[in-house]
C-alpha cells in the first residue's frame, strides 16, 4: 500500500515532466505511441491486446480511442502524458497488481468514448447511471478461451 | 454515427392521457413494439411457458400440473387457469375466462386497466365491489380492452419511469423502501403487477377494499416466502377461499416474480433488471429502443442475453432448461405430496364425522404442516420462470414444501390407523374427478399438455393407479 | 495474469521418479507452491469448509452435522470423520485418524501414495489386503508421508497431464470416455481422487481387490446419483458396512466432486475446469505458474474467479454463500428426516423381535425408500462444495432425499401403530449417545462446530428434545 502511494507521487511528478516533453515532440512519436502495437509492447497489456484483437468487434479502432479523452486535442495530450507516465512508472517499478483494473477516471473516459462514437445508436435511450459494458461485456478484456463455444 | 443525440421530446403528451394511441404519435417505435404483444410468439422455443404461440393453443395449467386441479378445487383457479398470453390480452382474458375467476369484481382491474387508480379515487367501494362486467362498463368504451399502458410505467413529461399502482406504493411502505435508482425502476415497472397480492375480505369473504401486498416483515431484496406466509396467516382479511377437499379456509399466492427474483438471485445481485431481459434494446434503424413486446426471452431467441453473455443462444437456452427441468421435477414431488396429504385430511374428516376417534393433537399438527407445504408449493407454481429467476431459492422452497407435506402425511397416517382406518401405501388421488367437466366450458383433462417428471422419479411416489388419470 | 508462461524443460526428470524433490529441482516454482499445501490457510474466509486454518483447529464433520453420527454409526466414518486439510496431509491424516477408518488396509493408499499403482502391479492382493501400517511400511522410508505428487498428474517427459490411477482408467472405460482434451485433462487430474469409489468385498466384507468406481450406466458429463445408486445396489461386492441403528448392510459414497460438477453444472457446461478455480495462474517473479497450493478459492481471496468475473471478490464470496446456505438448510432437512426414519426402523426391529406384528409389506417398502434417501443424503454430504459446484442438481438430489426419507417415515409410523406401538410426533434421536466417547480418542460432541440451519426451519421438524443433544 505504501508502495502504491509512492507510485502515485512518482507518476504525478513524471507526468509533469512528460507533459513538457510532449508539447515539443515530433508528431511521429505521437502516432507511434497511439498504435495498439505500442501498448502491446508491454506484456502487462498483452491480455487486453489479445482480447481486443480476437473479439474483432473494435479491431478497427485503437486503444487510445477508448482510453484517452477524445473530446479535444489538449485534454487528449494531457491525459496521454499522465496515463502514459503512470503506465511506464508502474511497469519499470514493477509495482502493479496481478489483476489490473480500470480506475474510476478510466471508466469515465471510456464511457464518454462509447457515447462519442455511438451517440446516434444510444440517442433514444437513457444512458443514465450505467456503464455500457455492464451489458456489452464483450468490450471488456476479460474473455477466456471458453467464450463463443457452441 | 454522426448526428447529435435527440433528447426525449417533452410536453407533447397531455397530462393524464390514458390512450396509448396518443403516446404513440410521439413515440411511434415503442408504440409499435407495444402493439406486438398481441401477436402470437414462435412455437416450440420455450419448454414450459407455452401458450398463445403461433399454434394459437391456450395451455391449461391444471392439465399441465394435474395435482393443482385437486388442490385449487373450490374456487375459480380450480376451474380455469391458463398460461399467460401477453399484455395485450390482460383484460380480454378476464372476459373470456370462466366467470368464477372474476367473482371479486372491479378490484380485479387493478393490474389490468390503467384507469384503476383513478376509479378507486373517484368511486371507491362502489367500483371495487361492482360485478366485474359492470366495473368494466364504467371504463371509457374505447379503453375496455386496453391492458398495461404507457401511463402505467411512464411520466408523460420526460418519459421517466413511474408507477400508476397504489398497491405498490403501499407495499413499498411496508418494506420501508424509499429512493428508487434507475436500475431499480426498471424492476419496479414490472413489480406493479408481477407480485403476489390478496384482495382483502370480510368474514363472509366479500371484497372489503383495494388490492394489498402481504409483505409485512420483508425488506428490499429480502421478501421471503416465510414473511409472506406469516403475513397471509395473520387474520381473516387474507382468507380468500375454502379448499373443497380439506374444507380449510385458505389464503392464496399469485405470480410472485418480483419477490422470488429479488431474494438474492444471482442476476438481481448482479444489478440486472426485468427490463434487461424482457425489454432488451432492439436496433431500429440507426438507433436502438427498448423492445416493448414483452415476452419470454426464449421466444425472442435470447437476444437480451447475448450482450452480457458470450455463450451461444443454444448454450443459454439449454442452461435455462437445466434449471427448469429440475424445478419441474421437484414441483411434481411437492405437488403430489401435498395432494396426498389433502386426500388423507379429507379421509380423516369423513371418518371423524362418522364417529372415528381422530387424535386432535396429531390432526392439528398435520393441518399446520399442510398449510406450510401448500403455500410454498403455490409460491413456486405461481411464479412464472420455473425456477430460472432464482434457482437456489427455488430449490430451498420446494425442498421445504416436500418436507412439510410429508410431515402432514405421516401424522395423518398415524392418526388414521390409530382410529382403525387403514390406508393403501400410495394415497388414491382420484384426479380424473377434479379435471373433468370444469366450469361453463366443461373443460376436461388435456393429456397432451401434462408435464411429466423430466427425471421420471415421481412414478415411484405416485403410481398411475394412485393418480387416477 | 500479466506474466509469461514458464518454459518447459524436457528430459531432465528420470522415468518413474517418484520424489517431488527431484521434480522440484527442474521446476522449483511449482514445487514451492506444492509444498505450501502444508501451510494452514487464513481463518474466517470460508463459512463451511473450515479445518486446518491458521487457528489450527481440526473440524469434526460428525459435530458439524450431528445426525451423521447416528447414520454412520457402525464403522469408521461414525467414529472420526474430519474436514480435509490439504494435499500434504493425505497420508498423515490416515495415520493420525482413528484406526477404525483404515481397517481396509493397503487399498487405502490408492489416492494417497503415488506408489499405489506400481505396488498393486508388483505385489497384488498381498499389498492391497495388508494391514494399513504394514502396507505403509512397504513404501520407501522417505516417501511414507508423501501424498499427491508430481508423478500422479504429470508426464516426466513434457510435463503434460496424465493419470497414475488405474481405478480412473477402469472408470473411464465404464462410461466409454476415450480422448481427453486439454481442458478435460485439467478436470481429470483431480478426478483421479475426487470421485466416489468402493472397495470391492467378499461376502464377509473382506477386501477383495483394488478400488472400483460405481459408474455403470453413466456417460461423460452425465453420471447421475441414480446411476451410482443402481450400481451400488447390484450385489454384495459393493456392500462395505453394516449400519448399527437399522442393522442394514450398506454401500457408501465419498467425495463425488467430479460426478456432481460434471453433471451439467453451469461452470462445467461453460468449459471451466477444477484447475481454473483451484490452481489459478499466479505471478511468481516474472513468470506465471499454476498455483499448486490447492485449496478453497475463498481462502485464496477468489483470485481464480477474477480471470473470468468482473464482480468484486466480496460479491462472488457472498454469491457462493447464497448457494451454500441453502444447501446446508436442505441438508439438515434431509439428514434429520433420514435419521428419524432410521430410528423408527430400529424401533420396528426391536418390537418385531419382541413379537409385534410388523407388516412385512410396509416394512420392505419403507426399507427401500430409506436406502434411496440415505445414499442421496451421503452423496451431497460427502461432496465438498456444499452445492456450489452444481446448485440446481444439489437442490434436486436433496429434495428427492427428503421425499424418500419421509415416505419411509410415514410407512413406518403406519406399520408401528398398526402393531400397537405408538410413536411421539417428533421421533427421539438420542444423538448424544452417538456423539459421545467415539473411538480411542474418546471424541465427543463439539457444540461450537455444529452447523445450525441458516434459515432456522429445522427446529420445527426436530425440536431440541427430539434431537437429544
Ligand atoms: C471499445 C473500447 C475499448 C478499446 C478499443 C480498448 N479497450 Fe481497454 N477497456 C475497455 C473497457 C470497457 C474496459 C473495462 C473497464 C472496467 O473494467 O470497468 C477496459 C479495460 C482495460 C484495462 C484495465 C484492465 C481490464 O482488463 O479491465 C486495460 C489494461 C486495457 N483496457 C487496455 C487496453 C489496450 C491495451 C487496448 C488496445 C489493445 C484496449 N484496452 C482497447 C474498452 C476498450
Ligand atoms: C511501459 C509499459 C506499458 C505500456 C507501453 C502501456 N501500458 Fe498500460 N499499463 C501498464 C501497467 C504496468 C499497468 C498497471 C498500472 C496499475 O494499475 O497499477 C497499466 C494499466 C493500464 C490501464 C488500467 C489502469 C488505469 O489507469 O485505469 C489501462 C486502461 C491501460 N494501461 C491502457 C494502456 C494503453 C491504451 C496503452 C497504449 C497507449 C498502454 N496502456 C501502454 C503498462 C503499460
Ligand atoms: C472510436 C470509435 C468507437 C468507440 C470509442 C467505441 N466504439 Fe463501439 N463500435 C465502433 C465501430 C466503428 C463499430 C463497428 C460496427 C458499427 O459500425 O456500429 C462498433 C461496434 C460496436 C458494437 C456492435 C458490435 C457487435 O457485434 O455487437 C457494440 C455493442 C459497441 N460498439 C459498443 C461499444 C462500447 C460499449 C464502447 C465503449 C466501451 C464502444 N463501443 C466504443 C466504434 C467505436
Ligand atoms: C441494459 C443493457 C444495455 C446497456 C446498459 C447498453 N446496451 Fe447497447 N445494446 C444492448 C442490447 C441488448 C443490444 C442489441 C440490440 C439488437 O440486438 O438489436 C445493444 C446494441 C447496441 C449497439 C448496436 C450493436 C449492433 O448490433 O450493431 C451499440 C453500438 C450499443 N448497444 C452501444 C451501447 C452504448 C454506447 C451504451 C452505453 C451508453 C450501451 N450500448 C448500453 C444492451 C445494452
Ligand atoms: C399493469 C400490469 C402489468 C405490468 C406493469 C406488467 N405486466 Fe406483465 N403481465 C401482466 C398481465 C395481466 C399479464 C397476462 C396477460 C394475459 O395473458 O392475459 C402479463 C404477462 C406477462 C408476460 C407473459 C407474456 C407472454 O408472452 O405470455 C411476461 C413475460 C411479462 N408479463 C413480463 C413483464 C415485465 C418484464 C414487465 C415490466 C417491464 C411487466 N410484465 C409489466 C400485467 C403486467
Ligand atoms: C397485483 C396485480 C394483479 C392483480 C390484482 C390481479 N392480477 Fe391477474 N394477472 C396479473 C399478472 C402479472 C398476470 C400474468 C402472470 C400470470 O399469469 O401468472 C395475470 C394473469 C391473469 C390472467 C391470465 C392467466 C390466468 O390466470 O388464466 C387472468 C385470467 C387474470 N389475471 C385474472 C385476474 C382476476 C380475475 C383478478 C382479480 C381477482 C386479477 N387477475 C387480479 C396481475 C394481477
Ligand atoms: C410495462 C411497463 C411499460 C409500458 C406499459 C410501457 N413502457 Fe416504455 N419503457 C418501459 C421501460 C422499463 C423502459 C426503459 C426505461 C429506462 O431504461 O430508463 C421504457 C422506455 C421507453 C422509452 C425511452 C426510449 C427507449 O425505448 O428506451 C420510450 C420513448 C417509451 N418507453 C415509450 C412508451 C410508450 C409510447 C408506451 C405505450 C405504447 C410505453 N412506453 C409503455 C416500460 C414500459
Ligand atoms: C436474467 C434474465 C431475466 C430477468 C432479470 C428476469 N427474467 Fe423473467 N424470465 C426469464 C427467462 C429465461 C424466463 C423463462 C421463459 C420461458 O421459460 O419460456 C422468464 C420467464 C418470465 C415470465 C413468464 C414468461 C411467459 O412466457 O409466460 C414472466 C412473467 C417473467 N419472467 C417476468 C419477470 C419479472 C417481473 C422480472 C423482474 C422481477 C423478471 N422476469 C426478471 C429471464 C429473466
Ligand atoms: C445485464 C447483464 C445480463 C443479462 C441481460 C443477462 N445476464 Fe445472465 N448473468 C449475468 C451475470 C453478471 C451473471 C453472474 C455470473 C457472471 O458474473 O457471469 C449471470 C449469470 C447467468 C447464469 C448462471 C446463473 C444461473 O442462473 O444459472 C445463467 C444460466 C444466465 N446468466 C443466463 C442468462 C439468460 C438466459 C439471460 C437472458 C434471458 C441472461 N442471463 C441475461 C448478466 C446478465
Ligand atoms: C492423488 C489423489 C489426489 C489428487 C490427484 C487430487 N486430490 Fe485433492 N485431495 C486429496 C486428498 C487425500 C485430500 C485430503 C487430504 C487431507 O486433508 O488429509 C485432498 C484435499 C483437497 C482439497 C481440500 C484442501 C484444504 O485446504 O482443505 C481441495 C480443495 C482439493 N483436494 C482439490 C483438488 C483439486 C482441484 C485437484 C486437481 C487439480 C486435486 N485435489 C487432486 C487427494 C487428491
Ligand atoms: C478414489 C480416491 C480415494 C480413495 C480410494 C480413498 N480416499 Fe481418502 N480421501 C480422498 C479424497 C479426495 C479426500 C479429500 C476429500 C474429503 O475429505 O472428502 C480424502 C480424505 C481422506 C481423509 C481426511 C478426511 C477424513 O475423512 O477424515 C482420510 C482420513 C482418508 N481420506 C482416509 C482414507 C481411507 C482410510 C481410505 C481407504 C478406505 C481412503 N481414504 C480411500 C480420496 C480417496
Ligand atoms: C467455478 C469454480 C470451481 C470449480 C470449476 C471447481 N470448484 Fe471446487 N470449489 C469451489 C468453491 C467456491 C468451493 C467452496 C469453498 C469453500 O466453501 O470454502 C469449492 C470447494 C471444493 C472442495 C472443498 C474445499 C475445502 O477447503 O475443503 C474441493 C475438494 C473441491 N472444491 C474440489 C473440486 C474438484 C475436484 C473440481 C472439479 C471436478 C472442482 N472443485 C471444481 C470452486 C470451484
Ligand atoms: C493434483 C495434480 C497435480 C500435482 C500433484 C502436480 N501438478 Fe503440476 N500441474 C497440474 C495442473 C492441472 C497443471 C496445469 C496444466 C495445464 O494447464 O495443461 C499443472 C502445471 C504444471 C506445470 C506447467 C507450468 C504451469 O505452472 O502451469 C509444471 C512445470 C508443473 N505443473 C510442475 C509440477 C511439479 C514440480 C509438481 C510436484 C512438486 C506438480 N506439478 C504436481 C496438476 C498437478
Ligand atoms: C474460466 C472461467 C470462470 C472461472 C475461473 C470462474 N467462473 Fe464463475 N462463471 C463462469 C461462466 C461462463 C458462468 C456462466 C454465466 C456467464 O456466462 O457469465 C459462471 C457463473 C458463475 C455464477 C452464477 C452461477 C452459480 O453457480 O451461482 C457464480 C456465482 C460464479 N460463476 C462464481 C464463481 C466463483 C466464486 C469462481 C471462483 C471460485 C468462479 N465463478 C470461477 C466462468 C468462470
Ligand atoms: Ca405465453
Ligand atoms: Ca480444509
Amino acid at each position: 500500500m505504501i508502495q502504491m502511494t509512492w507510485k502515485k507521487y512518482l507518476a504525478g511528478a513524471g507526468a509533469l515532466a512528460l507533459l513538457t516533453v510532449i508539447a515539443f515532440v515530433p508528431h511521429g512519436l505521437l502516432d507511434q505511441t497511439s498504435k495498439p502495437a505500442f501498448c502491446n509492447a508491454c506484456h502487462p497489456m498483452h491480455a487486453q491486446y489479445e482480447v481486443w484483437f480476437l473479439t474483432g468487434l473494435h479491431r478497427g479502432i485503437k486503444c487510445v480511442d477508448c482510453h484517452l479523452p477524445n473530446n479535444n486535442e489538449v485534454n487528449h495530450l494531457i491525459w496521454k502524458g499522465i496515463d502514459g507516465t503512470k503506465d511506464v512508472v508502474s511497469f519499470f517499478s514493477g509495482v502493479y497488481p496481478d489483476h489490473i483494473t480500470a480506475t474510476g477516471h478510466a471508466k469515465t473516459v471510456i464511457k464518454q468514448n462509447c457515447i462519442r462514437c455511438h451517440n446516434e445508436m444510444v440517442s433514444r435511450i437513457s444512458t443514465g447511471d450505467r456503464d455500457c459494458w455492464s451489458c456489452h461485456r464483450r468490450v471488456q478484456h476479460n474473455l477466456n478461451e471458453f467464450s463463443y463455444r457452441e | 454515427g454522426p448526428s447529435e443525440p435527440q433528447p426525449i421530446k417533452a410536453g407533447l403528451i397531455r397530462d393524464s392521457e390514458f390512450d396509448p394511441k396518443e403516446w404513440g404519435k410521439v413515440y411511434p417505435l415503442e408504440y409499435e413494439s407495444w402493439l406486438k404483444t398481441k401477436e402470437p410468439k414462435p412455437t416450440g422455443k420455450s419448454r414450459y411457458k407455452r401458450g398463445w404461440d403461433t399454434d394459437k393453443i391456450m395451455y391449461d395449467k391444471l392439465s399441465e400440473y394435474p395435482y393443482a386441479a385437486l388442490l385449487y378445487n373450490g374456487w375459480g383457479f380450480g376451474v380455469e387457469y391458463n398460461e399467460p398470453r401477453g399484455h395485450h390480452f390482460a383484460i380480454i382474458d378476464q372476459v373470456e375466462i370462466d366467470q368464477s375467476r372474476t367473482k371479486a369484481g372491479g378490484v380485479c382491474l387493478a393490474c389490468k386497466s390503467p384507469y384503476h387508480k383513478t376509479f378507486v379515487e373517484k368511486h371507491g367501494m362502489k367500483y371495487l365491489t361492482a360485478k366485474f362486467k359492470d366495473a368494466l362498463g364504467m371504463l371509457p368504451a374505447k379503453m375496455r380492452e386496453t391492458g398495461p399502458s404507457c401511463i402505467d410505467c411512464h411520466k408523460n413529461t420526460d418519459m421517466g419511469l413511474t408507477t400508476n399502482k397504489d398497491h405498490l406504493k403501499r407495499g413499498l411502505k411496508l418494506i420501508g423502501k424509499k429512493d428508487i435508482s434507475r436500475q431499480e425502476a426498471r424492476i419496479m415497472a414490472c413489480a406493479q403487477c408481477h407480485i403476489t397480492y390478496y384482495v382483502p375480505r370480510d368474514r363472509e369473504k366479500k371484497v372489503a377494499g383495494d388490492v394489498q401486498l402481504p409483505w409485512t416483515g420483508g425488506s428490499w431484496g429480502n421478501i421471503s416466502i416465510e414473511n409472506i406466509i406469516a403475513d397471509l396467516l395473520t387474520d381473516f382479511q387474507r382468507i380468500e377461499w375454502k379448499q373443497k377437499v380439506t374444507g380449510f379456509d385458505m389464503p392464496f399466492i399469485r405470480h410472485p416474480e418480483f419477490e422470488l427474483f429479488t431474494r438474492q438471485s444471482v442476476h438481481f445481485r448482479a444489478g440486472v433488471a426485468c427490463a434487461d431481459c424482457h425489454m432488451p434494446y432492439r436496433r431500429s434503424g440507426s438507433y436502438k429502443i427498448s423492445d416493448h413486446d414483452v415476452t419470454s426471452p426464449l421466444k425472442a431467441d435470447l437476444r437480451a442475453c447475448a450482450q452480457c453473455h458470450t455463450e451461444s443462444a443454444t448454450w443459454l437456452k439449454d442452461q435455462v432448461f437445466v434449471t427448469q427441468d429440475r424445478t419441474v421435477s421437484l414441483l411434481s414431488r411437492a405437488g403430489y405430496a401435498t395432494a396426498s396429504a389433502a386426500k388423507l385430511i379429507e379421509l380423516a374428516n369423513t371418518r371423524r364425522d362418522a364417529g372415528a376417534a381422530i387424535d386432535p393433537g396429531l390432526y392439528e399438527a398435520a393441518k399446520g404442516a399442510y398449510l406450510q407445504a401448500f403455500l410454498r408449493l403455490v409460491f413456486i407454481s405461481a411464479e412464472n420462470s420455473l425456477g430460472f429467476h432464482n434457482a437456489p431459492e427455488t430449490g430451498r422452497v420446494l425442498g421445504d414444501s416436500i418436507a412439510y407435506a410429508n410431515r402432514a402425511e405421516s401424522l395423518l397416517r398415524q392418526t388414521l390407523v390409530k382410529a382403525g382406518v387403514d390406508v393403501p401405501m400410495a394415497t388414491p388421488l382420484e384426479l380424473a374427478k377434479y379435471l373433468a367437466g370444469r366450469g361453463e366450458k366443461k373443460l376436461g383433462f388435456r393429456r397432451e399438455q401434462e408435464f411429466m417428471d423430466p427425471f421420471d422419479t415421481q412414478k415411484y411416489f405416485t403410481p398411475p393407479v394412485a393418480k387416477g388419470l
